[in-house]
């Protein structure tokens, strides 16, 4: 079996998995194995693509040309086969978690759930792989229908708002600005292909670039860049299984990963360096990264605040394709990693706390770590590769990100980073603390026994709770193959400024 | 093949040992062999560089071996052993751990040969210290333990961002001596000087170390401060600058000390006090200078951790450490008494203790660089030490006006690592030949001279005389309930106050807005609705009379542009 | 024989679908002369795909009628654009016919179904004669034989709502106006060439130069078009015909009606006018563009509001009109790509939903939407052929509607126009929203209570299946239909003379 | 409440300084400061003391010098102290200042218990 038929089969075996759930839907073991075997085979196809890819291959593959010239084909680059690991290797502990997840809340439909589940796995795994800018948008707004009905899963009366809301921004912002940003792409490069170094340079008059930059960056509504940022909290209706994988991970790092796929093979770095197209995007970044962080201060809902989190991560991967130099892309490329691991546990703390303890509140979480030690103390690791601590994984990302704004010579991002690190701790580590340390408010009357019955969440939601979070302490010390990996990334230095 | 075992690894990987050793003398014994375990490690080992090894281009070395680090790592593994005693009775897992994750980071970053690996234990001694301010667990320590972490996750932030100025300016990140100048340089020593609380820098001591747990409080006065001074010491000896923060942060906090009514409080501005006069000795940076800041810091130690010590024991039997509420305690205490003398006599450098055979050494070098504001202004601070804690916080606790409490002596833990302390106290002052063999420089010193002896005798018992006629006649602060403010005023009022203001007017606004949104978006929505809802005239059905109107008119229209 | 049927095949076209009308009505029960429709509809959609394969390559059949020589006797001239144009109208023709009988069967007593299909026979042929045609006249006779055989089928809806007989009233009286504005038009191009040969026209009306005559002709001609396709703010019979019609026609003129006239329209501005002046140009971009702008914005609005199914999808066909005129006025030969392809695109979409919203009332009696929550369970599959067919109509990628848009949108920053381009994909998203509608309504509201729906029965989801299938196939694979509209508007970029044409 | 308070006292451990809070009791400590103050200043001239300074010459200087200096500084805590100090509940409740240490973390024991 050659790369060209793996990435085919990592594509088709989750764009099939819900033939296969549909039909054994009244059978809810038998769904459920198939649904995680289903993760572990694409894992299975993925796996062998990324060594290939290390080794310097590059597969591609072109399927049907739907217009003259536009081609609906797939290419396997360093950056997408970073995501597309990502994506599908995570999908395999969150599909172990919704199980634990949807079974010990009692969720209604989880055939649907699954089968949608299966389709934006897939999606991501084809944004990914894409290989020019007609597949990835083709793919995109797969992605961004199929997960709809994830959102509306409860059909509440907030639910079908909130998915309203998510489906309504995404839709507009990929039709209204990506759309456009594609076509005019093809207008001026006849092309739409990623290629090292971008398609622009020399074709697109420089005074116009930041008007396509910012049909781009405010096309890919799933980067949450602010002012288009409302439908992530908004999309946190959904049950946490969904939230933790498609709007920790698969989601809102597909718009990330689209904003870098841009920014290096469209834009090109050099392209974006030398004319300074960028420049307002670092500033609008950054400010999302701030105003983003204070808003997840206000917020006592759990969900909502690690979605204002999300958001703030967000824009860290969006600077570091801004600041248009090549730490920046691997800093950003890294933080599309480490984030991911650690919203990751995040997002499945949160849940393992609602299916446990029923609670959603933060203000709510007052002595919760004694009933469930190891959910907290994931939570705290988590939290703390959030924020950038050593020895967590979110520190190196954080660092190359700084690196990158020393060689843009933008030192004020420098301290925007820094400010954020402390307002990441400031909303994300009092959560743990309040659980760990501060008494229950209304089991005062009761005695400390009670509260310090062990109450955790099944065994299938709590396993990959620690293997998120041990995956934070274990990428810290092996991030230099990544870094290795990443210096890959073709970004045809001889361009730079 | 790079090696990893260095005493921080071991430090990490025995407190995730900890919840798996039974509670009770097993754990407090295994406590306290781990830090012996950590000296094993690196005591003995020639001077270099161990566990060398290349990360993403970059040279990282975990341990490096020389007198100055050896000297810290030393200070801080009996600390540690000490505070392990101290903490006999202790049943809390979570602080346990802590400390030891606390320690093992503050070891690992004293080895540290590069900025990379210093940061990665910077960072570990803020996050492992909170939880020994959280596991109080009270509301206003969950407070007070948020502010602390946010400011010492500041200095490590600052710090990263200097390294990463730093890095892309040399291109190296090996942790030597560093030249003021660039951003990078200033952006490094504003970290460490957070952490060594610099005047303006200092609040966050003062705000959680009496926030802390009875034990937590003996631990946070050993590492963070100490560990700075380190990173001083080695990164901006002989910096001018250094002096003259130095000697403010020597002088400010008498005042402060004097005024405090809560003894943890007291302890640490005068901790604070002692830093400065560490400072200072990095700042002249002449050999003997270092000794001395590197004598002192090790000395402060053990006196300081001696005095947080018996307040401590105090706290832990009275439930306060409020000098309103003591008082007279020499009853039922005498044992701490007189500990806690021992601790006094050395930070008021009476001969024969430690403090008398560090300080002077610091004020030696300034002498000998005929620094004579320096030398005046650290004499006064010493004054001031004398006073506020040396006689003063023993006076407010064990003797003054009796406060009528009647505790039972301190458990034997606490008896025992106070004990060991004050002995440790008094050999360091009793035997200075043998510490000084330890310091970073080859610098011959001798403090027991008959006039340097008897100087500081004379000024000792002229302050005692000042001190007592000032209680007598009412010239000292009274100590009465209370705080004094300081700068952490500005963030807890002012700043709360300005952004809680700034939050309610762009919540104001907000809301305003979005109403005025929300009404005019109801309002176009209105008229859309109007025009082409179900009975608007765009959806309307037409009488076929105005159908034709429509027709005729475009027709019209149509030929009128047509014509033009 | 074969030769013989080769050699008339432009003849059989038109002629095969008149000749069988009559006998359709005289076949008497309902099912059989469904039967004998459908073969007709089949056999005239062989016919179609033989003449487009002729002509893909770029062969121009011209076809004399009754041997006559041209300019004096009646001219047939089948070239890529209307061969495109012949092929979806029968293939509409084709596939609605079998839709029709159960839905017919129950809106139409049976002793009338002849006479239905035979009206619809004759509809088609008329919507064929218009297509296929090179006479200016010809165009008029198969326009009022058309109009005249919709009418009437409009009216037929009345068995279920009686206000079908005003609709196809008002359709009446608007559709006359624009005949006769047509023929106006069509007499003072008369007037001032003598010839009403559409390809003679082009050259006489070049020789005879510029004319207040010409441009009073020009005005009532695209006016009068303008009438039949429902250009806004013409359309005001639109609504009410393709709501109380009956479900089969509604699909039907739905997918052909409109799309014949633009044909028309297309005819007459670049072969017949040719832009050989510039008031033509001038008044494409003052008034249509204007209107069609207008009509994608104001008409999505008001099938926002609509609760009647077929009525949001005629109001949502007003604003798809108005990306076809607006593709028209681009005078480019993208812009007129999208509108060639958003023809076929739009046609083979709409009429899906339309016979969607017929599913709908066959089994749940309404096509209210407030009425269809939940349906989406028990009429799976024909809710799924809505949201395919809806998000075609949003313009989503690997639909049919997504080819369109971006088309139109790569003419319009071809030219530079950038705020036309937003708003082109701003008023799609108005299309997100009325799609939206439903589809919560289907999935996400529960089902009101008491009300039994089957799903619908084959004979009319496959019809329905096959038209999403062609919206899904040619959204994915668009090479087809995206190089027959090039061609086609090459063929017709090529026979005008755009002045500022490099 | 048996018994008077200094029959109490007299079994505590501390019992051997008893009395020294007292008035009497401070005086006299304050007496043997002055006395072991005068006899250093004396001592000060029983041999060169060569400092780093000229005013390190001045008779006596360190004790004067720490006399001086203590005074001052009790005297210019007690100015400041009236612009400082406040009230406990300054914060605000949730402020450690307030707050009474948790018994959890104490082993208060009476001595007599």
């Amino acid at each position: 079996m050659n790369n060209a038929d793996l990435l085919l089969l990592a594509i088709a075996i989750p764009a099939l998995t819900p033939f296969l759930l549909a039909a054994c839907g009244k059978q809810p073991n038998l769904r459920d194995t198939v649904s995680v075997l289903a993760s572990i085979a694409t894992f299975a196809a993925v796996l062998p693509l990324l060594l290939a890819v290390i080794d310097g291959a590059r597969p591609a593959i072109s399927l049907i040309e739907v217009m003259p010239g536009l081609v609906l084909g797939f290419e396997i680059e360093p950056l997408g086969m970073l995501f597309a690991t990502v994506a599908s290797g995570l999908w395999i502990p969150t599909a172990l978690y919704s199980i634990g997840y949807m079974r010990g809340a009692h969720e209604k439909k989880q055939t649907r759930f699954a089968i949608c589940f299966a389709i934006a796995i897939a999606s991501a795994i084809g944004i990914a792989f894409s290989g020019n800018l007609f597949t990835l948008f083709i793919f995109y707004e797969v992605l961004t229908i199929s997960t709809y009905p994830l959102v509306a899963h409860k059909e509440t009366p907030e639910a079908k708002k909130g998915a309203r809301t998510y489906l309504a921004i995404l839709m507009t912002t990929s039709i209204l600005f990506l759309l456009v940003a594609l076509i005019w792409t093809w207008n001026i490069a006849g092309t739409t292909e990623f290629r090292a170094g971008g398609i622009l340079d020399g074709r697109l008059d420089p005074v116009y670039a930041p008007f396509l930059l910012a049909l781009f960056a405010f096309g890919i509504g799933k980067a949450a860049l602010m002012p288009f940022h409302r439908w992530l909290p908004a999309a946190m209706v959904a049950p946490t299984p969904v939230s933790a994988l498609l709007h920790a991970v698969a989601v809102v790092k597909a718009g990330v990963f689209t904003m870098l796929k841009v920014g290096t093979y469209i834009f090109g770095v050099g392209f974006l360096g030398k004319t300074g197209a960028s420049d307002w995007l670092v500033w609008l970044a950054a400010a999302s990264i701030l105003i983003a962080s204070i808003v997840a201060l206000t917020k006592d809902d759990l969900k909502a605040r690690l979605a204002y989190s999300t958001v703030s991560q967000l824009s860290y991967i969006t600077l570091g394709m801004a600041l248009a130099v090549q730490m920046g892309v691997i800093g950003g490329a890294m933080h599309i990693v480490t984030h991911a691991m650690g919203k990751i546990a995040l997002f499945m703390c949160a849940g393992a706390i609602y299916v446990a303890a029923h609670k959603t509140k933060i203000s709510q979480l007052d002595g919760l770590g004694r009933k469930m030690p190891v959910t907290f103390a994931c939570f705290t690791i988590a939290a703390l590769s959030i924020i950038g601590l050593p020895p967590f994984a979110g520190a190196w990302s954080k660092w190359y990100l700084m690196i990158a704004a020393a060689d843009a010579n933008q030192l004020i991002i420098i301290g925007v980073l820094m400010v954020s690190s402390l307002l990441n701790v400031a909303y994300l580590l009092p959560i743990p603390a309040r659980a760990f340390f501060l008494k229950p408010k209304e089991d005062k009357a009761h005695g400390d026994a009670a509260a310090s019955r062990i109450e955790e969440a099944p065994l299938l939601c709590l396993l990959p709770i620690c293997f998120a979070a041990l995956g934070c302490i274990v990428l810290f010390f092996t991030i230099g193959g990544l870094y290795e990996y990443l210096l890959s990334i073709p970004i045809r230095p001889e361009s730079l400024p | 093949m790079p090696e990893y075992l260095t005493p921080a690894l071991a430090y990490v990987a025995a407190a995730l040992l900890v919840p798996f050793v039974p509670k009770g003398a097993l754990r407090g014994l295994y406590l306290a062999i781990v830090p012996l375990a950590g000296i094993l490690i690196f005591w003995g080992l020639t001077p270099g560089t161990y566990n060398a090894f290349n990360v993403m281009g970059m040279q990282i070395g975990l341990m490096r071996v020389d007198a100055l680090s050896q000297l810290f790592g030393l200070a801080f593994s009996v600390a540690a052993i000490l505070a392990a005693l101290y903490a006999w009775h202790l049943r809390d897992t979570i602080q346990q751990i802590a400390t030891l994750l606390y320690a093992g980071s503050a070891m690992g970053a004293v080895f540290a040969a590069d900025l990379i690996t210093l940061f990665v234990f910077w960072e570990g001694t803020a996050i492992a210290s909170v939880f020994l301010i959280w596991a109080r667990r009270t509301e206003g320590s969950f407070a007070a333990g948020m502010r602390y972490l946010i400011v010492q996750i500041g200095s490590g932030v600052i710090l990263i961002a200097g390294i990463v100025l730093l890095y892309r300016e040399t291109g190296s990140i090996a942790f030597t001596a560093m030249e003021l100048g660039s951003p990078a340089t200033w952006t490094i020593l504003a970290a460490i000087g957070i952490k060594c609380a610099f005047p303006f820098l200092h609040n966050w001591m003062h705000d959680a170390y009496p926030s802390a747990t009875v034990t937590g409080t003996v631990v946070l006065s050993i590492f963070t401060t100490k560990l700075a001074i380190y990173a001083l010491l080695r990164g901006f000896p002989g910096t001018e600058l250094l002096i003259y923060i130095g000697i403010a942060m020597a002088l400010f906090p008498i005042v402060f000390a004097l005024l405090e009514n809560d003894l943890r409080r007291v302890l640490t501005y005068s901790l604070n006090s002692q830093l400065g006069f560490m400072v200072v000795g990095a700042g002249i940076g002449t050999p003997l200078a270092i000794n001395g800041a590197a004598a002192h810091a090790v000395a402060s130690i053990f006196y300081q951790g001696l005095l947080f010590m018996s307040v401590g024991a105090i706290l832990f039997r009275t439930g306060t450490a409020r000098a309103t509420a003591l008082g007279g305690l020499y009853r039922t205490m005498p044992l701490t008494m007189i500990f806690c003398l021992v601790g006094a006599a050395s930070i008021s450098a009476l001969p024969l203790t430690s403090g008398f055979v560090s300080k002077s050494m610091i004020l030696s070098a300034g002498g000998y660089e005929k620094m004579f504001p320096v030398w005046i202004a650290l004499l006064a601070a010493s004054i001031g030490a004398i006073l506020h804690t040396g006689l003063r916080l023993p006076y407010l606790a064990f003797f003054g006006s009796d406060g009528g409490l009647r505790p039972k002596e301190a458990p034997g833990g606490m008896l025992a690592a106070m004990g060991l302390t004050a002995a440790l106290c008094i050999a360091i002052g009793v035997m200075p030949a043998a510490f000084y063999a330890l310091l970073p420089n080859d610098v011959p010193y001798e403090p027991y001279t008959f006039s340097h002896t008897i100087v500081q005798l004379q000024l000792v018992a002229f302050v005692a005389l000042a001190f007592a006629l000032a209680v007598k006649r009412g010239l000292l602060p009274k100590a009465e309930r209370g705080i004094v403010l300081d700068t952490d005023w500005i963030y807890r009022r002012l700043l709360s106050a300005i952004l809680g203001s700034i939050g309610r007017l762009i919540a104001g606004l907000w809301k305003g807005a979005g109403r005025m949104i929300a009404s005019s978006l109801n309002w176009g929505a209105g008229i859309v609705y109007h025009l082409h809802g179900p009975r608007g005239p765009f959806a309307r059905t037409w009488p076929t009379g105005a159908m034709v109107m429509v027709v005729a008119f475009l027709l019209g229209m149509t030929l009128v542009v047509t014509y033009i | 024989m074969m030769s013989l049927i080769e050699a008339n095949l432009p003849a059989l076209q038109v002629v095969l679908p008149l000749v069988a009308a009559p006998l359709c009505a005289l076949l008497g029960r309902g099912d059989r002369s469904w039967a004998f429709a459908c073969l007709v509809t089949f056999v005239t959609f062989a016919v179609s795909v033989a003449l487009f394969a002729e002509t893909y390559a770029g062969t121009i059949i011209s076809y004399r009628m009754g041997g006559w020589e041209i300019p004096l006797g009646i001219e047939y001239r089948v070239d890529r654009l209307n061969a495109f144009v012949l092929l979806i109208i029968s293939g509409s023709a084709a596939l609605v016919l079998p839709y029709a009988r159960r839905i017919v069967a129950a809106e139409i007593p049976a002793e009338r179904q002849p006479l239905f299909y035979t009206a619809f026979l004759l509809c088609i042929t008329g919507l064929l004669g218009i297509t296929i045609t090179g006479d200016a006249f010809n165009i008029f006779v198969f326009l009022e034989i058309s109009s005249l055989a919709t009418y009437a089928l409009v009216a037929s809806g009345s068995w279920v709502n009686k206000r079908a007989l005003t609709a196809a009233y008002n359709y009446l009286i608007m559709g006359t106006v624009g005949a006769t504005f047509f023929v106006i038009g069509v007499g003072m191009l008369y007037m001032i060439t003598g010839t009403l040969n559409l390809a003679d026209l082009a050259v006489r009306i070049v020789e005879h130069g510029d004319s207040s005559t010409l441009r009073m002709g020009f005005v009532f001609i695209l006016i009068g078009i303008g009438l039949k396709l429902a250009m806004f703010p013409l359309h005001l019979w639109l609504p009410n015909a393709y709501a109380y019609a009956p479900s089969a026609v509604t699909a039907f003129l739905a997918a052909t009606a409109t799309k014949a006239a633009v044909y028309v329209m297309l005819r007459f501005m670049f072969t017949v006018f040719g832009f050989d002046y510039e008031f033509q140009a001038d008044t494409l971009r003052m008034v249509v563009l204007p209107l069609a702008v207008i009509a994608m914005f104001a008409a999505s609005i008001v099938a926002i509001f609509q609760d009647n199914l077929k009525r949001m999808l005629a109001y949502s066909s007003i604003a798809q009109i108005g990306y076809i005129l607006l593709g028209l006025t681009f005078l480019t030969e993208t812009g007129l790509t999208a509108s060639i392809v958003h023809l076929f695109n739009h046609a083979v979409t709409k009429a899906a939903l339309f016979m969607v919203a017929g599913c709908f009332v066959l089994s749940a009696g309404t096509c209210s939407i407030s009425k269809l929550g939940g349906i989406g369970r028990d009429m799976p599959w024909t809710t799924a052929a809505f949201v395919v067919g809806g998000l075609s109509l949003i313009g989503l990628p690997l639909t049919v509607g997504f080819i369109s848009k971006w088309y139109l949108v790569l003419a319009a920053l071809e030219l530079g126009w950038w705020p036309v381009a937003l708003m082109i994909m701003a008023s799609s998203l108005l299309a997100i929203i009325y799609v939206w509608r439903v589809i919560e309504a289907a999935y996400l509201q529960p089902a009101p209570e008491g009300v039994v729906r089957k799903e619908a029965p084959l004979s009319m989801l496959i019809p329905t299946w096959i038209f999403i299938g062609l919206s899904i196939w040619f959204g994915i694979n668009a090479m087809l239909t995206s190089t027959a509209a090039g061609r086609a508007a090459s063929a017709l970029i090529d026979s005008s003379h755009i002045l500022w044409k490099e | 409440m048996t018994g008077s308070p200094e029959t109490q006292s007299k079994s505590m451990p501390g019992s051997i300084l008893l009395g020294i809070d007292t008035a009497r009791g401070g005086r006299i400590v304050t007496w043997c400061l002055l006395l072991i103050c005068a006899g250093l200043a004396a001592a000060g001239f029983t041999g060169h003391l060569h400092g780093y300074f000229e005013i390190e010459e001045l008779p006596a200087f360190y004790g004067w010098f720490g006399f001086l200096v203590a005074i001052g500084l009790g005297i210019a805590a007690k100015i400041i102290g009236i612009f400082l100090k406040r009230k406990e509940d300054y914060y605000g409740a949730g402020s450690t200042n307030l707050e009474e240490h948790p018994a959890s973390d104490l082993g208060m024991e009476a001595s007599d218990a």
